[in-house]
């Protein structure tokens, strides 16, 4: 089906139906229940996952292919942000443009530093991306952010303010990005019983937008050009001696993946209008690297995967607090209770940090595959024991 | 929000609410956001967990709990008891009992209202508070004015907060760089003359920004004169490129428009190269920091005593509201709280009661409520939430640092109060975003 | 004619002479081998040939276009293949991939940009991959890692890797180092066979001199960074000069 | 003119900093061949032996004293340190206020061994791997160290003090004949610079005259050859983890009256760190002072009035503009050997 082999099909199919159906799978329980706190099927959480989904499916095109680790990937998905603000500010809050936008001038600034940056390789790439993160960020955060020349807001932030231009603005659009007129926010919320489901415009959007990128990501990986990649991760030299020029190759895998990085970035406006500095600090460039290698760099589902479980971890972990703990443990003798609660409190709240610092050594040293690795240990695993079963029942039958 | 579609199921919740209290504030709308279910109400604290104000978040959240104790009727009441608005009784608010959510701003715009739109969408927080910066504030503001929930802003002293990024569903109690100024000006002229030279060194953000202006407009208003104003990256750690060349520019006052860690190290790095130990066009050569922060002086050392600056609150004033505060803070954890953990306790209270008078948790009947509120007992005498811009005004204090600390706790002490009067401005005032900055429409949500 | 022509080429590395004054002619059709003790130069030259190294003067023409200052794809892209010392191939790839990727070079060029095509509609790239495959018989670990074969078959695939792109010279670094003899002399059978039957040039540098005297139709002898001497395999036999330079030494 | 030497001074102590945690850096690379993210928490644990050493000469026990009060009204508890207590308020006040100083005392064997346990217990198993792993490794350590110091002392920076006889400014101008006040330097500036300069000469003299250093310089120049002769070289090389371990901590400790520590300062410098080794060149240990030193000068002019005005932000962006600068043109960095890090 749409180019895509048996195995890929079925995988895309996953993903659509996970996607669509995600505001009630992820809100297993009912509203009013203690375990509700575990509920992820609330908008903003589902719209983390999928926009970081693209945002990683599209690190793991340069990094998962060619093997080359950027560490400044967040400044394209700043980059991303301001522009789709600045179509808000001066145009109209319609997210099409924006989007577009959004991708055209990341993907020319993964032009000027993708030139840059490749033409070294190994650390001193990862240095140089690194470098040029950090500049962008500095500027951002501050530089282009004097009152003379306003393109940033600095500290503050991007954002919409009534005396905007916007001149494709209209009475009767909603105040607030919208696809022709239906606005993002929109939330229909659904009660079945107990439970109650909240289906979000902006949501949906985003997962679109995600199915789409996953979609063309299964093809890039799938490609000559994939192959090509791959080939670069294995042996440059070769590749090279065999008469293909690598630096083309590599450049066109940054800008593909330095787009995604903006389409993610040009969402995150599109969920909340409003582009920040921070998200182009060398520190969220590090999250991106950490979502792709937990989820398992190299794969199609794994960034997706690490992605959501880390969106998922820093939302749940940041807000247990020793109050929520002591419910928790309430069951328990109270000596029991202090003494379980003193041990988990460095981890959660505002230990998450911690938490997630071990996690990713963990990952790295144990797990280097990530988490679709550790499901294929544990398949193997399963299918090792069934078969001795049968193996078993196979020698118990003979026996007979 | 208006543009919201509108469902059978939110259609029918509100009718079953506006049936089971029937004193639903009248003439507000029908209908809003998180409106409360099933006998508790949930407030949404969003503070800096991580990052470098997590210990201010920390003492935030201790406030703030310990609002909750006493507004669920735990404790010894604290503040509800001074308070000069007496529709807290122990009950909860408006009868429901008080739950909280805590939330990690991490001092990022995009984190905090990831947060707070996370305790909005999924805990169903009926109001968002908290926040140790400006940026913070503003980006939080933004977003429940969009969500139609409404905001009590923590400690942010930026003039854009209630000025140019004021917002009808925001509320601040804290004072800001205007107040700063006007009350630390007449401190300063009276102290150190009014033949003053001013050196500014100015973080490079909003907050630096609106805080130098006022700073040298008002002592400039009484005879200084502002000789460089230097910007600073907000990332530096270090400032002695920037202090080095002070003491040669013919100034004999310093500035540090800096706060947080910025202020810890200018204010090290100035000490260190021995400015107070210089004479400059004979007089003492004097650093002032407008705005103080008790957690963070500490971080400074030795080095602020003596140092003028300015402050919101502090543990060590002498009215009933403060010691009312202080004697149950310190008796639960141990230590005086911080302006911080005073503004938030105070807004949480503030809230409480406007949402008790109002009789509603309607966002839209709770502003009413708030404007223009003239209050006393809380800790900095008679106060009143300005309805034009929901910026709170009462008296401001000027401090030093404390040359002879008995305790750790003990770093600043009081000069000044200085009363209100003094510290107003208009609302459409130039700074505050002048005649264009605008409220517009309180915003009830769903 | 002489597809090759390497005229005065100098390279110094700091104070060391690699080359000096190297001159050869390699003739179109022909098996010619280079040899010499170890730091003769021999691998100096290779790298001069194909765009690694930038020799400090000379000249050195392929079909009378000059390769210097061409970067390694280019001079591929021109016709001239090269197989490792020890194999390089793409180790994370099937071997089929291994493949195809020559082809692809070929027909599309240095760059191109397919990221929308879809591999399995390469019908004909991997009906000509398989058919090589099955010219140096491994068509039966087609689709297996290329890591995980053995060095024979590494071999023997980065060779194929080069046939695929029908390369007018060839450029062999030692492609029997490290074998045993049976593997040696498949690899002198499929040499032999690639020339005769594919008129591919070759040029090959090898320590093996059961090799040397096998295929090379002419040797040159490089010591210390200078052609010794340049001659048919009989006559290098008994030039003393070289028994003396090389052969003498090096019968180990 | 003063101002240009005093943004010469200015850069110094900023360079130490840069110079000694690049050094580090570039050991640890040279000899393991790691990448170390980990190095900038390393130099934070090492500010942080101050603050413990300072915590610890300064436990007290209370009196009460009924005739002060506390915030609550309760009489107040006065601490007094034990030093006071045992010898005296003179000797023992004089004691607590050379904490920092006496902090290295304790830095070099906690330090040393930090960086001994990282090697064997975590770095050890990378060597293998690519660097990509290494680097993000040492990420998640770095992350788990500041985290841990974080849970201890809190987000807030911690005042420690130069001894009060160190403290204050020098006023160089006035020996060059300058006016007064023109180039005022802080002794303890200079006494960082000094202690830099020191701690580079001891490294580089240790890897020239010793036999260890030979072996370990042999070993950085290639390794199989070195392990051929049948020397141990990976336990010399855990030992040059510590040193390298050493080097940044003794950095941090000195930095400590600088600035106030905080958890997060190592990040603060790891990043500018990394573009350091990488101008100076990887693997390179002159290169990597060399650009600590020039980095740090440049950064201080780059922040005069007069730069930022003539273009706005640049003391924001010099470094790494400078960076890119000198990879594009002169790729191994500007002292960087032929074949580290090529691949």
């Amino acid at each position: 089906m749409l180019g895509l082999n048996n195995k890929d099909t079925s995988l895309f199919l996953v993903i659509i139906v996970l996607t669509i159906l995600a505001p009630v799978l992820l809100n297993p329980f009912p509203t009013e229940s203690t375990l509700a706190q575990f509920n992820a099927g609330y908008p903003d959480l589902m719209q983390k996952f999928v926009v970081f989904g693209i945002f990683a499916i599209g690190f793991n095109i340069l990094f998962g292919l060619t093997g080359y680790l950027s560490f400044g990937h967040a400044a394209f998905l700043g980059v991303g942000s301001y522009s789709a603000v600045w179509i808000y500010k001066l145009f109209t809050y319609n997210v099409i443009p924006a989007l577009i936008l959004a991708v055209i001038v990341s993907g020319i600034f993964a032009v000027l530093i993708g030139y840059v940056s490749l033409r070294r390789s190994g650390i001193y790439f990862s240095i140089l991306t690194l470098a040029f993160a950090q500049m962008s960020f500095a500027l951002a955060y501050s530089v282009l952010s004097n009152p003379k020349f306003n393109l940033t807001n600095g500290e503050t932030g991007l954002q919409i303010y009534a005396n905007d231009l916007q001149l494709f603005h209209r009475e009767g659009l909603p105040d607030f990005p919208h696809l022709f007129g239906l606005s993002m926010v929109s939330t229909y919320k659904l009660g079945v019983g107990p439970w109650e489901f909240q289906l979000n415009v902006a949501y949906y959007f985003c997962a679109i937008m995600m199915i789409l990128a996953f979609y063309f990501a299964i093809r890039l990986f799938r490609s000559p050009f994939g192959m090509m990649l791959r080939a670069i991760k294995s042996n440059q030299q070769r590749l090279n001696y065999t008469g293909l020029n690598s630096r083309p190759y590599m450049l066109a895998a940054f800008v593909v993946s330095g787009m995604y990085a903006g389409l993610a970035g040009g969402l995150l406006a599109v969920t909340d209008p409003l582009a920040g500095a921070e998200r182009m600090q060398w520190t969220a460039s590090g999250e991106v690297v950490l979502m792709t290698i937990l989820g398992g760099t190299g794969t199609l589902i794994g960034p997706v995967l690490g992605a959501g479980f880390i969106k998922y971890f820093e939302n749940i972990f940041s807000k247990i607090n020793d109050q929520v703990l002591h419910q928790w443990f309430t069951f328990l003798p109270d000596g029991i209770e202090d003494v379980l609660v003193a041990i988990v409190h460095p981890f959660i709240g505002k230990g998450w940090h911690l938490t997630l610092g071990i996690l990713f050594m963990l990952v790295v040293i144990f797990l280097p595959g990530g988490l679709v690795e550790g499901g294929q240990r544990i398949a193997r695993l399963l299918r090792r024991l069934s078969n001795r079963d049968k193996a078993a029942d196979a020698t118990n039958v003979s026996a007979e | 929000m208006s543009k919201n579609e509108l469902t059978r199921r939110s259609m029918l919740k509100a009718g079953v609410a506006g049936l089971a209290t029937p004193t639903v504030f009248a003439g507000a709308a029908w209908s809003f956001t998180n409106d409360p279910q099933g006998g508790a109400v949930t407030l949404g604290f969003n503070v800096p967990q991580t990052g470098p104000y997590a210990d201010e978040g920390a003492d935030e959240l201790r406030a703030y709990e310990l609002a909750v104790e006493h507004l669920n009727g735990g404790g010894d009441g604290g503040m509800i008891n001074t308070f000069s608005s007496k529709t807290l009784d122990g009950t909860g608010i408006l009868g429901q009992k008080v739950e909280f959510v805590t939330g990690d701003t991490q001092t990022k715009g995009d984190a905090a209202r990831a947060s707070a739109k996370s305790m909005i969408e999924k805990d169903n927080a009926i109001m968002i508070t908290g926040g140790s910066s400006s940026s913070v504030a503003v980006a939080v503001q933004g977003l429940c004015q969009e969500a139609g929930i409404i905001f009590m802003a923590g400690l942010t002293h930026s003039n854009d907060t209630t000025g140019k990024d004021r917002k009808a569903n925001g509320f601040r109690h804290f004072f800001n760089g205007y107040m700063s100024g006007a009350a630390l000006a007449p401190v300063l002229a009276n102290r150190y003359g009014t033949d003053r030279k001013a050196y500014h060194l100015t973080a490079d953000y909003t907050w630096g920004w609106t805080q130098q202006e006022s700073i040298a407009n008002s002592t400039e208003a009484l005879g200084w004169e502002t000789i460089n104003n230097v910007m600073t990256p907000l990332a530096s750690t270090d400032f002695s490129a920037y202090i080095a060349p002070v003491l040669n520019s013919g100034a004999d006052v310093l500035v540090l428009n800096h706060y947080g860690g910025n202020m810890v190290n200018s204010l090290t790095n100035a000490v260190q190269f021995g400015l107070r130990d210089k004479e400059v066009n004979g007089k003492n050569f004097e650093i002032v920091v407008p705005l103080y922060s008790r957690l963070m002086a500490r971080g400074a050392g030795e080095n602020v005593k003596g140092i003028l600056g300015s402050t919101n609150w502090h543990w060590s004033l002498p009215d009933d509201g403060t010691r009312a505060f202080v004697q149950s803070f310190g008796t639960k954890y141990g230590f005086p709280p911080s302006q911080a953990a005073h503004t938030c306790y105070v807004q949480a209270l503030l809230y409480a009661d406007a949402v008790n008078r109002a009789g509603s948790f309607n966002p839209c009947a709770v502003v009413e409520a708030l404007e223009g509120f003239e209050f006393d007992g809380l800790g900095n005498g008679p106060t009143l939430y300005r309805a034009d811009d929901h910026q709170c005004f009462k008296d401001v204090l000027v401090v030093q640092g404390k040359e002879n600390p008995t305790s750790e706790f003990d770093v600043l002490e009081v000069v000044e109060v200085t009363p209100r009067a003094q510290v107003e401005y208009p609302a459409d005032h130039p700074m505050f975003g002048g005649a264009e900055a605008s409220l517009g429409n309180c915003n009830p949500g769903a | 004619m002489a597809i090759l022509e390497v005229k005065g080429v100098n390279k110094r590395f700091g104070g060391l002479a690699a080359l000096s004054d190297v001159n050869l002619s390699v003739q179109e059709s022909t098996v010619h081998a280079i040899i010499g003790p170890n730091g003769a130069g021999k691998s100096t030259l290779l790298n001069c040939l194909v765009g690694k190294l930038m020799p400090d003067s000379g000249s050195v023409m392929f079909d009378n276009q000059s390769v210097l200052g061409r970067k390694p794809h280019e001079i591929n892209q021109m016709g001239i293949s090269r197989v490792f010392q020890t194999p390089e191939i793409f180790g994370d790839l099937t071997v089929l991939e291994n493949i195809m990727i020559p082809c692809f070079a070929r027909r599309d060029g240095a760059f191109r940009m397919h990221a929308f095509e879809q591999f399995a509609n390469e019908t004909e790239l991997i009906d000509k991959s398989d058919a090589i495959l099955s010219d140096v018989s491994m068509t039966d670990q087609r689709d297996a890692h290329a890591a995980s074969l053995s060095r024979g078959d590494k071999r023997r695939l980065e060779m194929a890797m080069c046939l695929v792109q029908e390369p007018r010279l060839l450029l062999l670094d030692e492609p029997t180092a490290g074998m045993a003899r049976a593997d040696t002399n498949n690899t002198i059978d499929l040499l032999k066979e690639i020339n005769g039957k594919r008129d591919i040039t070759m040029v090959i540098i090898e320590h093996d001199m059961h090799v040397v005297f096998s295929l090379a139709e002419r040797i040159t002898v490089l010591a210390q960074g200078t052609p010794l001497v340049e001659d048919t395999p009989d006559n290098i036999k008994g030039n003393p000069k070289v028994q003396e330079a090389y052969l003498g030494e090096s019968q180990n | 003119m003063d101002a240009l030497l005093l943004q010469i001074l200015n850069g110094l102590d900023k360079g130490s900093a840069y110079a000694l945690i690049a050094l580090g850096l570039t050991l640890i690379f040279g000899t393991l061949g790691v990448v170390n993210f980990a190095h900038g928490a390393l130099f934070m644990i090492g500010a942080f032996c101050a603050v413990f050493i300072q915590g610890l000469l300064n436990l007290s026990y209370e009196t009460i004293d009924e005739t002060q009060k506390d915030f609550l009204g309760n009489p107040l508890k006065v601490k007094t340190p034990y030093l006071e207590n045992w010898f005296g308020p003179e000797t023992g006040g004089a004691i607590i206020d050379w904490a920092v100083p006496l902090a290295i005392l304790f830095a070099i064997p906690v330090m040393i061994a930090v960086g001994v346990i990282m090697e064997r217990g975590l770095i050890k198993h990378f060597y293998k791997r690519p660097h990509a792993d290494q680097i993000l490794v040492t990420f998640g350590l770095a992350i788990v160290l500041q985290e841990v110091i974080k849970y201890f002392y809190g987000a807030n920076p911690i005042p420690t003090p130069a001894p009060s006889s160190l403290a204050g400014a020098f006023d160089f101008g006035v020996l060059f004949g300058f006016d007064p006040n023109a180039i005022i330097y802080p002794y303890w500036r200079m006494i960082y610079f000094v202690f830099a300069m020191s701690i580079i000469g001891a490294v580089f003299a240790f890897l020239q005259f010793t036999t260890f250093g030979m072996v370990v310089r042999a070993g950085m120049a290639d390794r199989e050859t070195v392990s051929m002769l049948g020397i141990n070289i990976d336990k010399r090389f855990t030992m040059m983890f510590g040193i390298a371990a050493a080097v940044a901590g003794l950095a941090g400790v000195m930095y400590t009256p600088i600035n106030p520590p905080n958890y997060h300062m190592g990040m603060d410098f790891l990043v500018l760190s990394f573009v350091v080794v990488v101008v100076g060149g990887m693997g390179s240990l002159p290169g990597a002072v060399l650009a600590g030193f020039l980095l740090g000068i440049l950064e201080s002019f780059a922040s005069t009035t007069w730069a930022t005005t003539t273009i706005p932000g640049i003391n924001q962006v010099i470094i790494y503009v400078v960076a890119i600068i000198v990879l594009l043109t002169r790729p191994r960095g500007l002292m960087g050997r032929r074949g580290v890090m090529e691949e």
